[in-house]
């Protein structure tokens, strides 16, 4: 019994490790690289919410590239009209799209499956258009320029000159590593536990007591909150517009997450890194076949596609399940 | 008035091809239980194989049977390529939970979509491409007045009610489509029934391929054809189809032809901006009224 | 006649069926009775080729019945009537049986339309029920319509997985009375799992006993029935 | 902060640039052949020895007009393949996500190919960075003097897509006096859906509104979907005037053939349709850049379709003015160097353009003039008069003035050597 | 009605469309009684226990709870007026152990909530709900496999940690919808002393085909047929009248019942 005891302590080592295993990775890395790390880095913030909302509560959403998209318009309206900082932006970025979260939970709440996958895409599509609809505010198809700005002079007298991308990974660690500790311990306790209970049975769980659509609803709040941060930090990295969100963003969180493994913490993980850089593998991998740009720049697409249909058919647990099994079940 | 009616013209015969579309979801739903979102990736890709077939010389009729036929082969590779192994594993790990079973086919169809995608972009992306239409496309003249539609429009209306008309008998007036309904519902049943659940599976997956492509075939020469135009197509197909409840043919046209009267009357009335916001609106209102669409079955509470 | 030898079965590392041989003659019950989990529906959906074998060999009237679909092996006259109420619960009752005697509707089509109306003539309860979706049936009324499915297509082997559950007792008088006629007017084989031993042995020629995966018995029923060793070590009573 | 010797893509033998555009995805559709075009006239001048020694690499980035991958890609040139400056990149959405980044870094961002005057307007916002095109807002001024003098007595309306693209036209015409309705006289409709939803609505609101001269201002493909589809619904506006970024006959026709339409009868549909450039047609045989870079095109383009038109035409002529300001800034090649050449001789670099570049202290446009023509029979775009009159004016709200610029000639090894 | 009756039904209709599934149904069940409700199939046993847990909506009556009238509760009402339901078959969670399993019946007496759990600061409130869990299995001897899932437990066995986990919930009513369907002869020997054991916990209501089994467990039956309640009293008065054996438990009663109820 009394390792359950720790389990909130546990968690908290595990996220501080992975800090400083990314923030010392970061600093060996070329300034690409730093830069790739911090998408990695954002990304897994959105990967989490598919972790949570499809992993944990079994509720599938391909329209969690639109919640980012909240959320990164909810940052860039504080920072540019209220002229207030990223970090409190990045708040406002999370709130607003709990928010938002919230509204989508309702309808979600009495969907399942494929309806719910097709109505989330639905979203996905027509969330654009709201910033062409109120073009004054939202900047219309050009988007609103924001960035993470310089790094602080205390951290530039602490460890010296720090490049564009190395500000934007070690901006962003710090999150990440609050999201990946919430996650921890949202899974790690009651919370997910239920969430769980939900995913597998809805009526036994609500003979215990839970009342199963208000849980779902709160788990697209609290998933959308994730999404949210995801976003406003991706934004950050140039402009928020509907360029940036576009429905293949949806689809490669949710890839990321089924390659990593759909329950697992450590799947997110692998699962955004493989994104990431799968593009780059390619293109090292490919470089010596020469293909021609027509077949290289459609590559990624193709092997994404079947890496995406083998984990389901052979591996469904994804990467951290083959690695790890029958753990986070 | 005239714009009224030039609206509502506009929207049956958008509304066809939406119903098309959606009868294509409908008929894998109901044969295999999976909505799939490769759909008109596999239409994309038989009228790219038409194309083709009639800018190198070949004509129209040759290279629509051939698209129709690619079309059913395609849907029956995926089926035996994807859904059948996916099927066949055991609901154990990640698929124990119902919610998952549901969620598992979509993510695959999806990769099924970039695959898809990926392969008409390495073979055909250098340019957009214009489709013909087999019959005249050229505004109906009649009392010296140009009617607001075409020929083009009032055959691809009798395809689709034609469609409709054959599924509909097949489904519910012969043992196929018995077979059929039986394996999407419960394959283990099924196959205990002597039904050959394979087969009838790739059957279905095949006659929604005919009728995507069919769908494909259709839209294009109003528009344009490249490795992602239709997905947009399928996305209001899909409306259709859940509007429609997502099990019933007719509720699918039905919500087809709604659809489409919906997408006219914003682009006409408000602004085509408007048009994927009016969708999500009009979706989730249905959903929230009534979550089985308007032609679904009313779900019971249920322990 | 059904012969079984050295059938072995297991699920993944599970090892279900250890080594199971017997045989069951034509035209009679066979009943198999064992301890929950003791791997008698296992048998029977190998037997039906839901699940596969890993060694051993099944052969009815002659047919190996090994390494084929469940939907090959009922068109060779075995029908399965799985644990639990095996319908569809989005069809209706009628399309439910109609379901069961599909793949003969072609070369039999008369015979199906007789064999339709005699199910309804065994459950009048179904009939009232005809255009009813089965999952809105009661626990019992599914589990008819479960055996009415296998029934219609005039199966000469029937595989009965706990027939008994979910119904009331006067029920399962009247379906082992009715099945026991249809053993002698047409010849049906019955291979009948059941908790209930004492019901199951009552009604059965032959009984085999499973325990563990293995037979560890296999005489006429009425001896079985009077071995209250046999009963109070394998079944606890 | 550059300096001679440390600016990275420089060395004595090789010049690296970068670019990005959406090479794969929904926009990519004729974009794709502009990077080909420029690798093809950069593989010639290497062919002829490079610019001073230095052979000119290509290094092109594919981001499928997604912003979120255009920072990955740009990071990428800039650190992986340490590109000496930008060139011509392609896509208004996406470059706005990497611009102000390029800039605080000091690297020249040239010849961008996009018409917002956003990126060039205030050059104390975006020091580096020159555009390439005429701003859309230029072009529709100048479109719009011509339709309102010509067609005054006419009802004139307006199909456009509702991106910067589409509304700085609007911005432009509104400039030059041509004031459209919504809902009447006005159609729009969202950039990339006619390829799937088509424009019959569009098309029948503006045939219900009886408008008789249409302008477009969208994408080739949307140009061809519109002219279609006004044929079906037999609509014949009496006359119809394309913006040039939506009016590329070769794409147009392709696009209608692929539909069934043969080229004879796209010829007969498109001859009298009014449209503007800065350079010369890209039918027009009779022109010495066209010629040359033809030659240089069949010769030289390895993509996957080498078919000449006006995509490939922009990409020649971005490739040559890069090529013109690098043998400008000599030997001694610094991204400071290049800035401040653009920015001081940069008007006076020559082009197959029929108007010079705009570059200032005060502002990084490019062309601030066109000429209006109309297609003939044989889908050449020929001067609505009997003589070519470049008009020029500028983003704001200048008059239009005719240009008196007289185009220099063609150095007779395509190779320029500099203003 | 009577002062002390814990749950009482009284005039109660439900209707499906034109079938009358349950027509003026009067049931009482008091304090730690255990009452079994017997009847030929589509008798409309289910029907009534669905709509005591608020799955049906009568047409007319009422039930009442401790005297309180109670109509239409949402399914997670339920543990709130402490009715426990097992569903028929299993139901247990497939991806938490068997001990989490528990743990969600334990819920309602949570102090956590989604603040702490994300601060991770409920592992104390944690460890009070596995000690619960443990409890209950303990009482039904399912405490040996606390850490397997459920795809790994014979049968009966989940079907004890299916009621360990209703009973997690100390319900003042458990409802139970065939317990012993599927069961041997051993293992429903057990869970009718388990069930025996229970009655000083709450009150029992419980559906059950299996005669012998319900002889041995009620103290009172409840026989339905046609959605009407033709007898009522200890098993040994009802299976003595003549509309019980024609309808139920057939005409063969004396030599049937032990052969097909068990012994
Ligand atoms: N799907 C499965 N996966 C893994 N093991 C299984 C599976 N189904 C059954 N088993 C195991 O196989 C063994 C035999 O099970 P089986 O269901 O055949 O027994 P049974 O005699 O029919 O029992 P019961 O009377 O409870 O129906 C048991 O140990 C059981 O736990
Ligand atoms: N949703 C429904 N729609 C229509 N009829 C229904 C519905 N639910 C139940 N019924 C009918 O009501 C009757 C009573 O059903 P119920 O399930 O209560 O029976 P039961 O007594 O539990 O029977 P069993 O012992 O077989 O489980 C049955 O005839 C059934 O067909
Ligand atoms: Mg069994
Ligand atoms: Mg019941």
């Amino acid at each position: 019994m009394f390792k359950y005891k720790r389990t909130g302590i546990r968690n908290l080592a595990i996220a501080l490790i992975f800090t400083v295993a990314i923030i010392a990775l970061g600093a060996i890395l070329d300034p690409y690289n730093q830069g790739q790390l911090a998408v990695v880095s954002m990304l897994f913030i959105g990967v989490l919410s598919v972790t949570l909302l499809t992993g944990t509560s079994g509720q599938i959403s391909l329209g969690q590239g639109a919640l980012m998209a909240v959320g990164g318009y909810a940052s860039a309206l504080t920072i540019l009209n209220l002229g207030l900082s990223i970090w409190f932006a990045l708040v406002m970025a999370i709130i607003v799209s709990a928010l938002a979260g919230l509204l989508l939970g309702f309808a979600a709440a009495r969907l399942t499956g494929p309806y719910l996958a097709g109505t989330t895409l639905v979203l996905a599509l027509a969330l654009p258009s709201l910033a062409i609809r109120f073009e004054s505010v939202l900047g219309g198809d050009v988007g609103l320029n924001v960035d993470f700005g310089n790094p602080p002079a205390w951290l530039v007298s602490a460890f010296g000159e720090i490049g564009y991308e190395q500000w934007q990974l070690y901006a962003t660690v710090p999150l990440t590593c609050l999201a990946l500790l919430a996650t921890a311990n949202i899974l790690s306790s009651r919370t997910g536990r239920m969430w769980r209970a939900i995913r597998d049975h809805e009526s036994a769980a609500s003979l215990m007591g839970i009342n199963v659509s208000n849980n779902k609803i709160f788990t697209f709040v609290v998933s959308s909150g994730f999404a949210g941060l995801s976003g406003a930090l991706y934004g950050l990295r140039g402009i928020v517009g509907p360029s940036v969100y576009p429905i293949s963003l949806s689809l490669l969180l949710l890839t990321g997450a089924i390659l990593g493994g759909l329950r697992s913490i450590a799947g997110a993980l692998i699962g955004s890194a493989l994104v990431v850089f799968l593009p780059d593998l390619i293109e090292w991998a490919t470089r010596p076949l020469a293909l021609s740009e027509q077949i290289g720049n459609y590559l990624p697409g193709l092997i994404g596609g079947v890496l995406l249909h083998l984990t389901v058919i052979l591996n469904p647990g994804g990467i951290a399940h083959a690695l790890h099994r029958h753990k986070n079940k | 008035m005239d714009t009224a009616l030039t609206t509502l013209f506009l929207g049956t015969t958008r509304g066809a091809v939406f119903a098309l579309v959606a009868m294509g979801l409908v008929l894998v739903w109901r044969g295999a239980g999976i909505v799939n979102f490769a759909q008109m990736g596999q239409a994309m890709f038989s009228t790219y194989i038409a194309s083709s077939l009639i800018i190198s010389g070949h004509g129209y009729w040759f290279a629509f049977a051939t698209a129709l036929i690619a079309g059913a082969l395609l849907g029956a590779l995926v089926d035996v390529a994807v859904m059948r192994p996916l099927t066949k594993r055991s609901h154990s790990g990640i698929l124990a939970s119902e919610s998952m079973r549901a969620t598992v086919p979509v993510i695959a169809s999806l990769g099924i979509l970039g695959i898809l995608q990926s392969l008409a972009g390495m073979l055909w992306a250098a340019e957009e491409r214009g489709f013909p239409s087999p019959v005249s496309d050229v505004a109906v003249k009649a009392f010296g007045k140009t009617a607001p539609f075409t020929n083009f429009d009032l055959f691809i209306i009798i395809v689709v009610l034609l469609t409709l008309a054959a599924t509909t008998l097949f489904f519910t007036k012969t043992g196929m489509g018995l077979a059929m309904r039986a394996t999407a519902l419960n394959p283990e049943v099924a196959r205990l029934s002597g039904i050959r659940i394979g087969r009838v599976r790739t059957l279905s997956w095949a006659i929604s391929g005919v009728a995507s492509s069919l769908a494909g075939l259709l839209i294009t020469p109003s528009a344009n054809l490249s490795p992602n135009t239709l997905d947009l197509i399928l996305i209001v197909g899909f409306t259709a189809a859940v509007v429609g409840g997502l099990e019933s043919l007719p509720g699918s046209v039905v919500g087809g032809f709604i659809l489409g009267l919906l997408i006219a009357v914003v682009n006409v009335y408000d602004a085509p901006d408007d048009v994927f916001l009016a969708l999500l609106i009009f979706l989730l209102v249905v959903l929230i009224v009534k979550p089985g669409g308007l032609f679904g079955s009313k779900r019971v509470r249920n322990v | 006649m059904l012969e079984i030898r050295n059938l072995i079965a297991s699920y993944g590392p599970v090892l279900a069926i250890r080594d199971i041989s017997f045989t069951a003659d034509a035209g009679k019950i066979t009943t198999v009775i064992g301890a929950n989990g003791a791997g008698k529906s296992t048998l029977l959906r190998v037997i039906s080729g839901l699940e596969p074998a890993t060694s051993g060999s099944i052969t009815w009237q002659g047919h190996s019945l090994l390494n084929k679909t469940p939907e090959a092996i009922v068109r060779l006259g075995v029908a399965h009537v799985p644990e639990g109420h095996a319908v569809i619960a989005s069809l209706t009752v009628a399309e439910n049986i109609e379901m069961g005697a599909l793949f003969r509707r072609r070369a039999h089509k008369q015979d199906v339309r007789v064999a339709i109306s005699e199910m309804y003539a065994l459950f009048p309860r179904l009939e009232e029920r005809r255009n009813q979706l089965a999952g809105t049936l009661s626990g019992g009324e599914r589990q008819m319509l479960a055996i009415s499915r296998a029934l219609v297509s005039r199966p000469s082997l029937l595989l009965l997985d706990e027939p008994s559950l979910g119904l009331a007792p006067l029920v399962v008088e009247q379906i082992i009375a009715t099945i026991k006629q249809l053993c002698i007017s047409t010849g049906l084989s019955v291979l009948l799992v059941e908790q209930n031993a004492n019901t199951a042995l009552a009604v059965a020629d032959h009984g085999v006993l499973l325990s563990l995966g293995s037979v560890v018995a296999d005489q006429p029923a009425s001896l079985m029935r009077a071995d209250s060793a046999l009963r109070s070590a394998y079944l606890g009573y | 902060p550059a300096n001679a010797a440390s600016d990275p893509g420089v060395t004595d033998t090789e010049i690296v640039l970068g670019m990005q555009l959406p090479q794969s995805g929904p926009a990519s559709p004729g974009y794709n052949k502009v990077d080909d075009a420029m690798r093809a006239y950069f593989d010639y001048v290497n062919s002829k020895g490079g610019v001073n020694g230095r052979m000119i690499r290509l290094e092109v980035k594919d981001d499928a007009y997604k912003a979120g991958l255009t920072v990955s890609t740009a990071s990428s040139l800039i650190n992986k393949e340490k590109v000496f400056a930008f060139v011509g990149s392609v896509g208004t959405q996406t470059h706005i996500s990497v611009i102000k980044d390029i800039n605080r870094r000091g690297i020249p961002d040239i010849f961008v190919n996009s018409g917002y005057s956003g990126f060039y307007t205030d050059p104390k916002k975006y020091p580096n960075s020159f555009g390439d095109l005429g701003t859309y807002v230029v072009e529709a001024k100048i479109l719009g003097k011509y339709l309102k003098e010509t067609y005054g007595d006419k009802k004139i309306g307006i199909l456009y897509q509702t991106d910067d693209f589409g509304r700085n036209a609007v911005a432009g015409f509104a400039t030059a006096g041509l004031k459209f309705t919504p809902k009447e006289t006005a159609a729009t409709f969202i950039a990339g859906t006619q390829g799937s939803l088509g424009l019959v609505s569009q098309m029948s609101q503006l045939k219900a509104a009886g408008v008789e001269v249409v302008i477009i201002a969208a994408v080739s493909s949307a140009s061809a979907v519109a002219i279609s589809t006004a044929a079906k619904i037999g609509y014949a506006p009496k006359k119809w005037a394309i913006i040039s970024v939506g009016a590329d006959a070769t794409t147009i026709q392709g696009l209608l053939y692929a539909g069934g339409v043969p080229f004879a009868t796209s010829a007969a549909m498109l001859t009298g349709v009014i449209s503007a450039s800065h350079a010369p047609a890209a039918g027009d045989s009779s022109d010495e850049f066209v010629t040359a870079f033809k030659k240089i095109n069949d010769d030289f383009n390895k993509g996957p379709s080498k078919a000449w038109d006006n995509n490939v035409l922009q990409g020649m002529n971005t490739a040559y003015l890069t090529t013109e300001a690098l043998f400008g800034v000599g030997k001694n090649l610094t991204r400071k160097a290049l800035v401040s050449y653009l920015e001081t001789k940069g008007s006076s670099l020559s082009s197959a353009a029929l108007v010079p570049l705009g570059y200032s202290k005060a502002t990084h446009e490019a062309y601030t003039g066109f000429w209006v023509g109309a297609y003939d029979a044989s889908t050449v775009l020929k001067p609505v008069g009997t003589d070519r009159v470049v008009y020029t004016t500028d983003s704001g709200s200048g008059p239009v003035t005719v240009s008196t610029y007289k185009r220099p000639a063609m150095p007779v090894d395509a190779l320029p050597k500099g203003a | 009605m009577k002062e002390n009756s814990l749950l009482s039904v009284a005039n109660l209709s439900v209707n499906f469309g034109g079938l009358n599934a349950l027509s003026d149904v009067f049931l009482q069940v008091n304090a730690n009684e255990v009452v079994g409700l017997i009847g030929p199939n589509g008798a409309g046993k289910t029907t009534l226990f669905n709509a005591i847990s608020g799955l049906v909506k009568p047409s007319q009556g009422t039930i009442a709870l401790h005297g309180e009238k109670i109509s239409w509760p949402e399914p997670h009402q339920l543990s709130k007026l402490a009715i426990a339901r097992t569903l028929q078959g299993v139901g247990l969670f497939a991806g938490l152990t068997v001990l989490e399993n528990v743990m969600m019946g334990a819920d309602r007496h949570r102090s956590s909530h989604f603040f702490r759990d994300i601060a991770g600061l409920s592992s104390r409130d944690e460890a009070r709900l596995r000690e619960r869990g443990m409890q209950a299995l303990a009482w039904t001897g399912a405490h040996t496999f606390a850490d397997k899932f459920p795809d790994q437990l014979t049968y009966p066995d989940s079907k004890r940690v299916a009621l360990a986990r209703a009973l997690v919930l100390e319900p003042a009513l458990l409802l139970l919808d065939e317990p012993a369907a599927g069961l041997g002869h051993d293992d429903i020997e057990k869970l009718a002393t388990l069930i025996k054991q229970i009655k000083s916990k709450c009150a029992v209501l419980v559906v059950e085909h299996h005669v012998d089994f319900v002889s041995k467990i009620s103290d009172r039956v409840y026989v339905l047929n046609f959605g009407k309640v033709i007898s009522s009293g200890t098993f040994g008065e009802v299976k003595l009248n003549p509309e019980v054996i024609s309808a139920y438990l057939g005409a063969s009663n004396d030599s049937g019942t032990s052969s097909l109820g068990g012994k």
